[in-house]
Formats: C-alpha cells, structure tokens, sequence
C-alpha cells in the first residue's frame, strides 16, 4: 500500500484523534504551566531548619545587638533583638540590610595591590610580606605612620594605636564625628572627665537643639524605641522638620548657626528663675554676666530669630519638667556642629542641674585597657583629622609615609573633599582594612580586606550617646564568604614579625580579658547579652569660663554675602553611613522625591524657592565656596525660609550598582572650619547659592 | 454597591495591622524586613511607584500649609487585606481569593496568569506586578527566606500579612499541643511590625479583645483608607491629627468635617 | 494573470505584481510586531509601556475597541437571520470576516497581554464563577468558534474549492444551518459585550468606572452591548468604502450603507439617551456618594474634553447625521457621521481603560499618564495589518459581495 | 471512489494507533529522569527492627519546613559499625558515618517551592496514607524527576491534598497550604 496523499493526510488525521487519547497534551499543558513555576533561571528558595543567631551591627553609629536567620547554617536576614538593651527588639534600614552586604558586589574579595593604577590580586603571604618590611622599615622614625579608624567602639583600636605606639607614631585619629567632638569639648574645653551620655530613658522632656534623634543622632533605634513608649516628651528646634521634627510635640524652627544663642537665650531665663547648679562650677559668674548680658529678651531675638514668647515659653517647659535634657548636637548625626553650639547646649544641662542625675547628662567611666602598649582612650579621642589633614595638604605638618584605614572611608565621608585628596596624595603608601571597595580603597596601595561584621568576632564599647557604660560582643555568625581576614588578628601577627608584644595572642583573648576587667560574663556576651554599669565620673574641676570659652563665645562667623541659603545637612539610614554605601533594599526605599533616576533632591520651600528662582522639579546647581552639586527641588514647607535640605549619603563614585552614580555627594559642600577659641576643627555648614541649570545644556 | 461586588464571609479570626501613623518616623525599616522577609528583590533604581515590585510603601503626608504652620506624617500602606476586597472577585482564575481563617487576602503565584484585572480593581496600589523575572545580584540569592517562593515575571503579588508567620505559629502551637486557632497576642505578627522600632504598628486579632488591636481600632482617632467606597480595610491608622485623618478618604464639600 | 483560475467569475482584480507589492507591505508590518512580541514573550511585559498604575493600556483599549467594532458581524447576522432584513445580504460576508479578524486579533493582543500566556488556559479549567472576565473569555471564544464556523462557507465559495463536491455539499449545509450559529453568536456576543462593560462597572475601588446596576449588571454591562451594536454595522460598512477606495470598484449598494447608517443612527439615540442618564446619575450618585466631585475625575491630560468628545461630536453629532434621512443621503456625510460614531466607542473604551486608573483614588496620590511604548503599537499594528492581509485575500479570491458584478458593469 | 482503493480506513486507523503508542509507552519514558538512590536501604527490614517510622523521620525541627529525612547521626545510632556485614552497609559506615557526610537520599515526595507543608499538623493520619507501602517496601524507590517541571512523579498533585481536606472538612483555603 503505497502512501499516496490522501492516505498521508488520514494517517495524520488518526494522529491527531490518537493523541488526543493519549495523556501526552494534556500532560504536556499542565507540565508546561508547572514548569513556569519553576523556570530554571530563577533561584530556588532554601529549605531546611531555620535558626537564628545573636551578633552585634557594626555598621557605624548606632551600633546595637541584632538576630541573625539562618537557614542551614547560612544567614538570610537580620532582625532586632528583643532581648539586647540597645536595640529592644528594633532595628534600622541599614542594619537589616547586613545579610545581604555581606554578598555586595562592592566587597573586596582578597587582598589587593595597586599596580600601575590597577589593583590585583594577591594571596595573604603577598600581602603579608608587601607591609612588614614597608612597616619594620618606618619602625622607631616618629609620627611616619598614621591611622584612620572610623570604629569608635571596638578595642581593635587599641591595637592599631598601640601598633602605632610601638612604631613611634601617634598618629591615630578617629573619623570626626559626634564622639570626638563632644569629647574635645568636654574635656579639652570645659576640663570635664569622662565620656559625655545622655539618659534619655530617665528623661521626661527631651529639647533637642539640631539633632535628629530619631534618625541620625546617638542610637536612634532606641530612641525610636523610647518615642514609641512615650517616655519623655519631645521638643524640637532646628531648622528643618526633619523626622524628628515631624514626630515632636514642638518644633521651633530655628537656623542651624543659631542653635547656640538659643541655648544661651534659655539660659538666660533660668539664669533669672532658678537658683545656682549644685554642681561646683568654676567661672559660672563669669558665664552668669555674660549671658545676662548678651542673651536680653532683644538680643536673644535678635540672635535667634525667634520670637520673645517662644523663648519665654520653652524657657517654661525646661523649667516646669521634672527631668528635663537639653541635647547639642549635629543636625546630620557626623562632624558638622560647632564647639560653641555644643559648650553652649552642655551649659543649659549644667545650669539645669543636669549632670549625672537620673535623665540627665551623664560622665561615663573610660573603658578598661587591654593592650599595655596602647595610649588611653582619652588621648586615642583626642587626635583632629581634619586639622591634621588640612595642616598636611597646607603643607604646615609633614605627611607621614604609610597611612591605615580602618572601618573608614575619609575620601567620601570628610567634608571639603578636595582638601581632603589633596592630603591624602602627599601620602605615599596608604592601606585600607575595608571589607567594601569604597572611595579611600580605591586610592590605596594595598587592600587587606576585613570580614564582614557577621563573619568576625567583634565588640562596641558604650557606643555614643549611651545613658551607661556598656558592653557588648559579637560572635561570627558564618564562615567568611571571600578570602578575607580579621583585622585585629592580621594586625596580631603583624606586630609579632615586627617584634612588637601587643600583650595578646588573638583578639578572642583580649576581648576575654577586657570582659573580665569589666566583671561581665563572657558567655552572656556572646549570647546576645549586653553588660551595663551605672557609675558615673563625678566632677571636681569643670569650668564654664576660661579663656577659651570666652574666644569661642565672641567669635562672630563670616558670611560671605554672595550666598544667601543656609544648608542643612541630612542623613538617612536608608543611604548607608559614613561607611557604608547605600545598602541593596535601602535603594528602593527612596521615595520619587528623594532620588528619580541618577538625580537626588534637595528640599526647600516656595518661598526660598521663587527667591532663587526655582520650581519643583528643576534641575539646580547648589554652590558653596568649597564645591558644586547637581540635584532637583523637591518643594517643602518644612524648611525654613533661605534654608535648602541637602541629603547626605549621595554620590558614590566606587560601591556597588545599589550606591555609584547615585546623586551627588553633598559632602564637597561643606567646608572645614577651625573653630578660634576651641580649636577644634569640625564641618562647617556654609551658605549656598542655588541656580537653574538651563535646560538647553 | 450591587449585590455580586460583595463577598460576605466571616471568620473567626480577623487579623488587623493598627498603625499608628503619629508614631511613624519613616525609618524605613519596615520595608527593609519587608523586602527581606519576602524575597522581594533589591532594585538598581530609587522606588519607582509604576514599576518596583514592593508590598510595603511608606507615602509621606503633607498638610498642605505654608512655612511654618506645615506639618507632615508618614503613613506606611500594606495590603488592607480587605473584608470586602474589590481584587478578588474579579480574579478569572481564582488566584486571589478571601478564604483563609483571619481573612488574609491571598495570591497564588502559580495560579495567576498576569491579567492584571486585580490591579485595576484595587485603589490602594497594593498590588504590583513583576515586570521582568526577578535578578539577586551573583550570590545574594543564598540570603532568600524558605518563606515565600520566588514569582517570576507575569504574575501579580502583594503583602500578605507575612502569612507564612501565621503558618509556622500555628504550627508551633501545634507543637506545644495548643489550638492553633487561638493564638496569643504577638504570637504571630509580621516582620514590618516586628522591625519597627518605635511600635507604630500594632497587630493582632481584631475580634479578640485580649488583643490590643482590637480596643486601638476602636479608638476615636482610628481611621481607613478610603472607607467610603466600601472595602472594609483590615488595616486601621491612628492619628490624633484630624489633618491625617482627614487624608484616609476622599470628601466633598458638602461633608462633614472628619474628626474636626 | 497567473491566478486567473481562484478569481471569482466576472470581477476585476489588479494584477499579481500589485499585489504581492500590496501584500509584502503588510507582511512587513506584521514582522515588525513579530519582532515586539518576542521580546515580550522572551523578557516580560516590562519591555512594554504598561505599568503598576496602568496595568491595562493601549491593548485592553484596543481589544475592547474592536469587539465592539465587530459587533457588526453578529448584528448583521441577527438582522438578517433572525430578523430577514435581505437588504443585508450584499455586506453579511464582509460583516462575518470582519467580525472573525476583530476576535481573533483581540486574541493575539489578550495572548501577549498577559504576563503568564502558557497558563492561559487556566482560564477555562479555574474558572472564577464570579468574574466578569471568566464570562468575556468563555463567551469571547465561544463566539470566535462559531466566527470561525460562519466564516468556512465563505471560503468554501472559492471557485476551486466550489468545484469539489464534498466542498460544495457541506457549504450548503452550512448555509442551511446559518441563521442557527447566527442566534448563537447573537447570546454569546451579548453577554461579553456586556460582561466586558461589566468588569468596569464592577470596580468599586474605581469610582470613574463604578455604576449601579440591574441586579448582578452594572449600567455598563447594557451600556457597552448598546454602543457596539450601534457601531458595528457603520464599521463593516466603512470597511467595505475603504475597499472601495483601494480597489476602485463599487462592492456595496449605496442603498445597504444607507440602511446601515440608519439602524447605527436610531441605535446611536437609544445608546445616548441611557448614556446621558447613566452619566448624570453617576455624576450625581457614584462620584459625591464615594467623596468626589465631577470636577476631580480630570485633569489637563485627562481632561473634560475627552468627555464632550465622546458624548457631543462623537455622539450627537452623528446621530443626528445618521437619522435625518436628507444628510444621511449625502455620502460624505454619511461616511463621516459612521467615523464619528466608530471615534466616539473608542474614546470610550479609552476612557474606561486608561483614564480609570489615572485618577488618584486615596488622597495623597498622584496622576499619571500612561504612553505606549513602540512595543504596543507595534503588535498592534500587527494585528491591523493581518486583518488586512486576510481581507485583502479574501476580497481576491472569495466572492464577497453579491452585487459587485452587478455595479461594476 | 479511489481513495476506498487505496487503503480506505487504514491509514488512519494507523495513525491512532501510533499515536497511541507514542503517547502512553514513549512519552512517559522521554518525561521523566530516573535518578537511583545512594545507598540501598529497606523499609521492610527496618520496620520489623524498629517498628516506627518516627525514630528516623522525626519531625521535632518543628521550626524546619522540610520533611525530614534521616541524618547521618541517625543512621549512626545503630550502624556505628557495620552489623551485617552486607557490602552495602560496608560502604554506608565507610562512606558517610565515618566521615560525617551527609547521605544524599533523593526525597520523591518533596513540596515544590510554593507549597508550605507541616508533618505535625497531619500526625493523627498515617504515614502510609499518603507514603503508600514504603514501609513493605525491600528496596527504596527510584526517583523519577520530570524534565519539565523538575518535580518528581510522586510529588502529590494540589487536588489530592484538596480531596483528603474536603473529606476530612479541612479548610481548603489557598493560604492553609501556599506562600
């Protein structure tokens, strides 16, 4: 039978029939259906027993204990820990992005060195045998190696300055920031003892003057956490109604550079109704005659803007509160407030009768030392980068050969940027610990990447604005994902080739041993535990007028008349830290009018807008004496008038595809401004003149 | 309203969310443990409300008035998981529905062929749809939940009240020999509520008058979404600013003054 | 000419050359879709314009715009079926095609449009009872069947194909059956039409689309099923002036266009008149009873205009050219007046698609305006263009229009 | 009529027949995978030895999502050294006890990614109502893995999970078993 056409056209015709007989295509349609469920280019979920661990979040301030799932053994996300005192169960955007940063395309994989301005890998041995000779050959010349920490907490700091020490430099300085500050003017000016806390949980009224405590300031998680209980009521003057604002029972819109008169124009209302402090100060009718003097009901509106009610009647509300606390600070939760806005806020808590009372200003003890060789914390606080940088790119200091990075990435965090690289390129080895290949590691000679907080053994002594010293220390919570390695146990070994004794075999001993100088349970530590110890420092020589207070209280600030906007600089921990880039969940949690595409936005009102002659949505370059940036108005009344909001965090030029090429960095704004009187040097939050950028170009 | 646009169930148990939008500071971390929690995937681009797939959307309010009598809040938005939900009977394919005890507006992904009549029918914007197939970047994806399963592009998801949370405390409950339909309070919440550090958002059974939820949703300052058109949201704000209150609905000028 | 032998008897056809040319324009235009299509099928709908806020975009617009438009197909067929208005018979052919190429092409946009196109089939087996869409795809496919059924016989009368026995035998049973698939396709094409109407109505998150109803049907269910049938018949009797145009040869009776346009025309009232109801009692009832005022359903995109559009020029205005007999012998005006009433349904699946979930709902939201992106129109021109490649075949080699020789002696 | 010659009905009573044949003998083979297990093991012998599933399969990492399947450490309970001197158990104590590794036992019934299954809310049925004769089985079944769908043919299809919950007036709510 041969196959003609027709006899072709019924075989398939039976086909047809015949399959349709067959499970075949209606298998076929429902596997085809199944098989979209499961497309193989589509990661799979895990399965298995999921459990969760205790670890510390070190990603800059705050720094508290949170809970790490793992399924498996291997971390899937990070949660807040109930049981931790600091964070209460909360936590913030950037830590519960911990897990995933620990598999950023930013972190640096191995150690790495820069070659004809490329960097490559390299093995530890390499890396190794690249820094101990570079290191034994500047043993014993003074001051030719610095460091950077940008980790005020951790004792790893102990053994880089004490690895310092022992190579004849003293060259060890923290990141500037509120510690440091606060530090410098507490003790250095006003001849206080200890480290400055606030205990806001025993507190009943809370003024904040510029921070933005339920953001960027101190720990703001447990402050959250104390806003929910409502614990104390808020008040907030500052010139933006930043969240902390917005959240106040009160906001006194005031500007930025006014903030200290204001705490002076309280003082002198309490001046006039309350009875001297307990508290035996020195130079308290020197300070008493000054304000008396210069703080009047004129002066002080004239100094701050304000109306004379508004002082009188917050003036009221300090008076009338049972545990007031006056808090002085940064509005963006880094280096940009003054000595005197700061001197100023820690007299109004003085005259209060503020100190070391329950919900007041309290002087916390230092912590115990471990490492012998290491200099005390106090002198470790009391280095000024930013002085120093400037003297090195001035040329005034010379710059020391080999510069450590650790946990710190000055090239983008410091203001005056320029200044800053300029320094940095007099410096002709510079290596950086960090486990992200952010800015300062890109200039680097040689990278010795750390472990990810969650792959390292580490621990947060009292961190900033903690009521009382505390202890905590975090335990890996995995095996490290790259080939990287424990900074203080690099530096361990480091210091034995180069025959220095540290005083410790590894890290884990020291942190043993500065548990038991504390008295507190190792294994409670390491539990997700924390030590705490209420004892305070008391006083004997505090001063309240000296001839430097009395410099910083009559210096007035320039104002150079070609710009006209103050700037308010602002952090949000969904763009990272001063460390960490914008995390990977943190982008998308920026609203449209934060960042639209690669432009960021910054905030001011109508008013201040048809002044420069803006509109929402147009596109302006933001100009200070120290820099430019490029961004969009985004319209807001909540910012006083000839005020602009300038985000900080923007503008990665290294990281990751979550963080590069993000907005500007308004950091090269700013400026740095040594301060006559205190000394100390800090950012300087300039005016700003805003134009439109015309669309032709 | 006619008769077919309504579901009418009840269940034993309600589950609400009472945010307290006065307590918001819009952190941000709710939506962190969010995106964390359900596998939603990290984005190259700032949110972007027409494409990102995201279930938890912090909107921040204005008052509208000019320096310096402005005021603004933050009101995070979940599903409302409504009791009348306008999404699920318009689904084709059964792949939304209200039928779990609690009354959690469900999504198969498996099941959802993509029409996006769901999202056309709810007017909070709680549902997204995935564009393109979800991308972690290379090593990443080890830090997905066992929680939630993947979606591929196609298909719509949206908040579920992190149901899975609900699934393992019944099982808990089950393990300690307990009923599981009589959970304790706080026993099972999702993981925004879980992260917000101030306590904003409160959740619970709002039947149960153990449960704080149920005496917070009947506050006078409690307030839903869009009320006036019917969909019963399971979802209740708080505000003691009738400016905030007033923003839950739409009102002409005829009304009366909401909380004024 | 090389396809002498599969012309219809006595008709004049331009030459093969002309035509191939004719035709690969249009094959063109479909590999262009071709191509849009497969990055939406090989990447997701995220290469197309649509997005969180307009899910539903330039293909739901245009599907709903040619069902409607295809209307013509089974109310042609009812009316000359089931009514016998015989006039009819000269365009039912036309009417049929027309009413295939309208389905079919919705199909193929409906495939694409949907995010998971091999699940499509859920939609039959998981059938939602309570859905609106579940009726539009049963009953559109439904009707897609029996299109394909009224459009077999047509083929059948190939000149060829007449010539087998078997094939001459089964297209006169076909025609025998015909006024049977006519009442058939008459109740399915009814309740999508409606139901398509439906699933707006119900929306009750979406006050712009919300309307009361008649027990489980909002207004929009009787709304829609009264525009497409006043549409349809003027859209089957503007394509065949089109092909007029192209061809240069008179296929139609003016006579039957003018009985078109007057059935369009009294449909057109009764359409308006519920519509002008419907309106008010939704700008009255719907809008304040949910919180808004008639004012905040626009805005300057999205404007009032569009309303007055689609009511006044596009609605009043032709039916009044339709209905007086003096301008409705005029065919300019005649032509027009049925491209206004076809302008005036898709402004009005337009509005219902696109400006429904323009508007912001809960307070704090914003308006957005939704573009299409090539990707859409492409496929869409694609879909266009295969209707036109198969009327364009179909006009070659089938004998269409009865009177064709007739009018062009 | 020549086509009556040439053949008549044969040709598609062929093509049914082939059809037929490729649709209920070849398609099935093509579908599926077969994957063996690791290690030889029967459930008969074991039962009759310890007679309860619930010693190896133990569901008490209640907090897992996973079925479990026996650990190395369980098997270790009784098989620390070899106790009958069979090749196959031999190569159990060598291979993984000794080592601490992990048996890569090739779960046929496990729940796609979308499936949230919880053994302790079904503890009052018994095991072999849904794992059939396992527990009489001499030898552990192959694993057949779908190409297609990558499940396995065991893996339990939605409608019979939703027929035992009707029956047993169980919700069928889509959240009782989904996430």
């Amino acid at each position: 039978m041969a196959l003609d056409r027709r006899g072709f056209l019924k075989f398939v015709a039976g086909g047809v029939i015949g399959t349709g007989l067959t499970p075949l295509p209606w298998k076929l349609t429902d596997d085809i259906s199944i098989w979209t469920q499961n497309w193989p280019w589509i990661p799979h979920i895990p399965d298995g027993e999921i459990n969760s661990a205790p670890a510390l979040a070190k990603l800059g301030q705050p720094e508290y204990g949170i809970l790490v799932s793992k399924v498996k053994g291997s971390p899937i996300l990070a949660r807040g820990n109930p049981n931790h005192p600091l964070s209460q169960g909360g936590i913030d955007p950037l830590a519960a992005s911990s897990v995933q940063l620990l598999h950023s395309p930013a972190r640096i994989r191995q150690p790495m060195r820069k070659k004809n301005g490329a960097f490559q890998a390299i093995s530890w041995e390499q890396a190794i045998q690249e820094i101990a000779p570079k290191l034994s050959g500047l043993k014993g010349q003074k001051n030719k190696v610095a460091c950077v920490s940008g980790d005020e907490t951790s004792s790893t700091n102990e053994i880089l300055a004490g690895l310092l020490q022992g190579l004849g430099s003293e060259k060890f300085f923290f990141h500037p920031g509120e510690t440091t500050l606060y530090h410098h003017i507490w003790q250095k000016i006003m001849g206080g003892r200890g480290h400055l806390g606030f205990d806001l949980p025993g507190a009943d009224l809370v003024l904040s003057l510029g921070p933005d405590l339920l953001e960027s300031w101190g720990n703001a998680v447990s402050q959250q956490y104390l806003f929910g209980q409502g614990t104390f009521r808020l008040l907030y003057a500052g010139p933006v109604q930043n969240n902390t604002a917005a959240m106040a029972s009160r906001w006194i819109p005031v500007h930025s550079d006014a903030l200290g008169h204001l705490a002076l124009a309280l003082a002198y209302h309490i001046l006039k109704k309350r009875s001297p402090p307990r508290q035996n100060l020195s130079g308290f009718r020197q300070l008493h005659r000054y304000v008396r003097h210069n703080y009047t009901p004129l002066e002080a509106q004239k100094k701050t803007g304000l109306e004379e009610a508004t002082i009188q009647s917050l003036a009221g509300e300090l008076l009338q509160a049972r545990r007031p606390l006056v808090l002085p600070g940064s509005l963006s939760g880094s280096c940009d407030v003054s000595g005197f806005d700061l001197y100023c806020g820690f007299c109004l808590n003085l005259l209060l009768d503020r100190l070391n009372t329950a919900g007041g200003m309290q002087c916390i003890p230092e912590p115990p030392k471990v490492v012998p060789g290491a200099p005390s914390w106090s002198k470790m606080l009391s280095g000024d980068l930013l002085a120093e940088l400037r003297r090195i790119a001035q040329g005034s200091t010379e710059a020391p050969e080999l510069m450590l990075f650790y946990e710190s990435n000055p090239v983008y965090s410091l203001p005056d940027s320029k200044l800053t690289r300029k320094a940095l390129e007099k410096i002709p080895y510079k290596v950086s610990f960090s486990q992200f290949m952010d800015e300062t590691a890109a200039t680097c000679d040689l990278l010795l990447p750390q472990h990810h907080f969650l792959e390292r053994l580490d621990d947060a002594f009292t961190p900033f604005s903690s009521a009382a010293a505390n202890y905590s220390v975090g335990l890996p919570v995995l095996e490290p994902v790259h080939s990287t390695r424990s900074t203080p146990d690099l530096l361990l070994d480091l210091s034995g080739k180069l025959e220095l004794d540290l005083g410790a075999e590894s890290y884990e001993t020291l942190l043993k041993e500065k548990a038991g100088l504390l008295d507190a349970d190792w294994g409670k530590l390491t539990s997700g535990g924390m030590w705490r110890n209420n004892t305070v420092v008391s006083q004997d020589r505090l001063e309240l007028w000296n001839d430097r207070i009395s410099r910083m209280l009559g210096q007035d600030r320039e104002r150079p008349d070609k710009y006209q906007v103050h700037m308010v600089p602002q952090t949000d921990r969904r763009t990272g830290s001063p460390r960490t880039a914008i995390p990977p969940f943190g982008l998308k949690t920026l609203r449209e009018e934060e960042l639209e595409q690669n432009t960021f936005f910054i905030r001011l009102n109508r008013q201040t807008a048809r002044k420069n002659g803006v509109r929402e949505g147009s596109l302006v370059k933001i100009v200070s004496p120290e820099g430019t940036c490029r961004a969009k108005v985004n319209l807001d009344e909540g910012v006083m008038t000839d005020a602009v909001v300038v985000p900080l965090g923007f503008g990665h030029t290294y990281w990751d595809q979550f963080s590069r090429g993000k907005g500007d960095n308004a950091l090269q704004l700013f400026g740095i401004r040594c301060e006559s009187g205190s000394g100390m040097c800090h950012c300087s939050t300039p005016r700003v003149r805003i134009s439109k950028i015309e669309a032709a170009r | 309203m006619s008769e077919s646009m309504q579901i009418h169930e009840h269940f034993q148990i309600k589950w609400g969310m009472v945010i307290d939008v006065d307590k918001c500071t819009g952190c941000g971390a709710c939506q962190v443990a969010c995106q964390a929690e359900n596998n939603i995937p990290p984005s190259q681009q700032s949110f972007d409300r027409l494409r990102s797939v995201h279930w938890l959307y912090v909107y921040k309010l204005e008052n509208g008035r000019p320096y310096p009598e402005s005021d603004i809040a933050y009101l995070p938005r979940p599903c409302m998981q409504c009791g009348n939900p306008s999404c699920a009977s318009v689904c084709p394919v059964i792949a939304t529905t209200k039928d779990e005890e609690g009354g959690i507006v469900s999504q198969i992904y498996p099941r959802c062929i993509g029409c996006r009549y769901c999202m056309a029918a709810c007017p909070y914007h709680s549902r997204v749809f995935n564009w393109f197939d979800p991308v972690w970047p290379k090593g990443m994806e080890k830090t997905l939940t066992p929680y939630v399963s993947v979606r591929p592009r196609g298909v719509v998801e949206k908040c579920t009240f992190c149901h899975h949370r609900f699934q393992l405390a019944k099982r808990r409950a089950r393990a300690e020999g307990r009923d599981p339909h009589h959970l304790k309070e706080d026993e099972y919440i999702p993981a925004c509520a879980e992260a917000c550090p101030t306590g904003a958002i409160a959740f619970g059974d709002l039947h149960n008058p153990e449960h704080k939820v149920h005496q917070l949703s009947r506050s006078e300052h409690a307030f839903r979404i869009l009320e006036r058109l019917g969909t019963e949201p399971q979802v209740y704000y708080l505000s003691r600013r009738p400016w905030v209150r007033r923003q839950g609905d739409n009102y002409v000028q005829k009304d009366q003054q909401r909380g004024e | 000419m090389l396809d002498e032998p599969l012309l219809p008897e006595g008709v004049q056809r331009c030459s093969p050359a002309r035509f191939l040319v004719w035709i690969t324009l249009l094959v063109a235009v479909v590999i262009w879709g071709a191509v849009a299509a497969f990055l939406i099928f090989g990447w997701g709908l995220g290469v197309t314009g649509l997005n969180n806020y307009f899910g539903f975009g330039l293909w739901i617009t245009f599907d709903l715009a040619v069902i409607a438009l295809g209307a013509g197909a089974f109310f042609s067929g009812f009316l000359k079926y089931i009514l016998g208005i015989d006039e009819l018979k000269n365009i039912i052919n036309l009417a049929v095609i027309v009413g295939f190429l309208c389905y079919s092409g919705a199909m193929m946009l409906l495939v694409l449009d949907i995010g998971q196109p091999l699940r499509a089939w859920f939609g039959y087996w998981h059938a939602n009872v309570h859905s609106m869409l579940t009726e539009v795809i049963f009953c559109i496919t439904c009707y897609l069947i029996v299109l394909t059924i009224e459009f077999i016989p047509i083929i059948l009368e190939n000149r060829q194909i007449h010539k087998i026995s078997l094939f001459r035998n089964l297209a006169h049973n076909f025609h025998i059956v015909m006024p049977l698939f006519a009442a058939v396709g008459t109740f399915l094409s009814f309740f999508h039409q409606g139901s398509l109407g439906g699933m707006y109505g119900v929306l009750f998150g979406r006050p712009f689309a919300l309307r009361e109803g008649f027990f489980i049907w909002p207004w929009t269910f009787f709304l829609f099923i009264l525009s497409a049938i006043a549409s349809g018949p003027v859209f089957t009797m503007l394509i065949s002036r089109l092909m007029e145009s192209f061809t240069r040869r008179s296929l139609v009776p003016y006579s039957t266009k003018e009985l078109l346009g007057k059935i369009s025309g009294f449909l057109l009232c009764i359409y308006l008149f519920f519509k002008f109801l419907d309106t008010w009692a939704w700008a009255t009832g719907v809008l304040p009873r949910s919180g808004f005022s008639f004012e905040e359903m626009f805005n300057q995109v999205y404007g009032q205009w569009l309303l007055w559009l689609e009511l006044g020029l596009c609605g009043v205005v032709p039916a009044i050219m339709l209905v007086v007999p003096t301008l409705r012998s005029r065919p300019g005006l005649l032509y027009a007046a049925s491209f206004l009433t076809c302008a005036g349904v898709v402004v009005n699946r337009f509005v219902f698609t696109v400006q429904t979930l323009a508007i912001p709902v809960m307070p704090f939201d914003q308006w957005y305006t939704y573009i299409p992106n090539w990707t859409e129109w492409a496929t869409s021109a694609m879909v266009v263009s295969y209707s036109a490649i198969v009327v364009s075949l179909a006009h070659r080699y089938l004998p269409l229009f009865p009177k064709e020789r007739q009018l062009n002696a | 009529m020549s086509s009556k010659k040439k053949g008549g009905i044969m040709p598609f009573l062929l093509g049914i027949a082939a059809a037929l044949v490729v649709g209920w003998i070849i398609f099935p083979k093509v579908l599926y995978v077969q994957e063996t297990q690791p290690v030889r093991f029967s459930h008969k012998l074991h039962m009759e030895q310890i007679g309860e599933c619930n010693l190896c399969h133990s569901n008490r990492e209640e907090r897992a999502y996973a079925t479990r399947m026996p650990s190395t450490k369980d098997c270790a309970l009784c098989h620390y050294t070899a106790l009958t001197g069979s090749s196959e158990e031999k190569e159990l104590v060598r291979e993984y006890i000794k080592k601490d590794k992990q048996v890569p036992w090739k779960a046929s019934q496990k729940q796609p990614d979308n499936v949230y299954f919880s053994h302790l809310a079904h503890k009052d049925l018994e095991c072999r109502q849904c794992h059939f004769d396992m527990e009489n089985r001499d030898n552990l079944p192959p694993k057949y893995v779908n190409r297609l769908t990558g499940y396995t043919k065991t893996t339990m299809k939605m409608h019979e999970c939703e027929r035992c919950h009707a029956r047993e007036n169980t919700s069928n709510a889509c959240y009782v078993c989904h996430k």
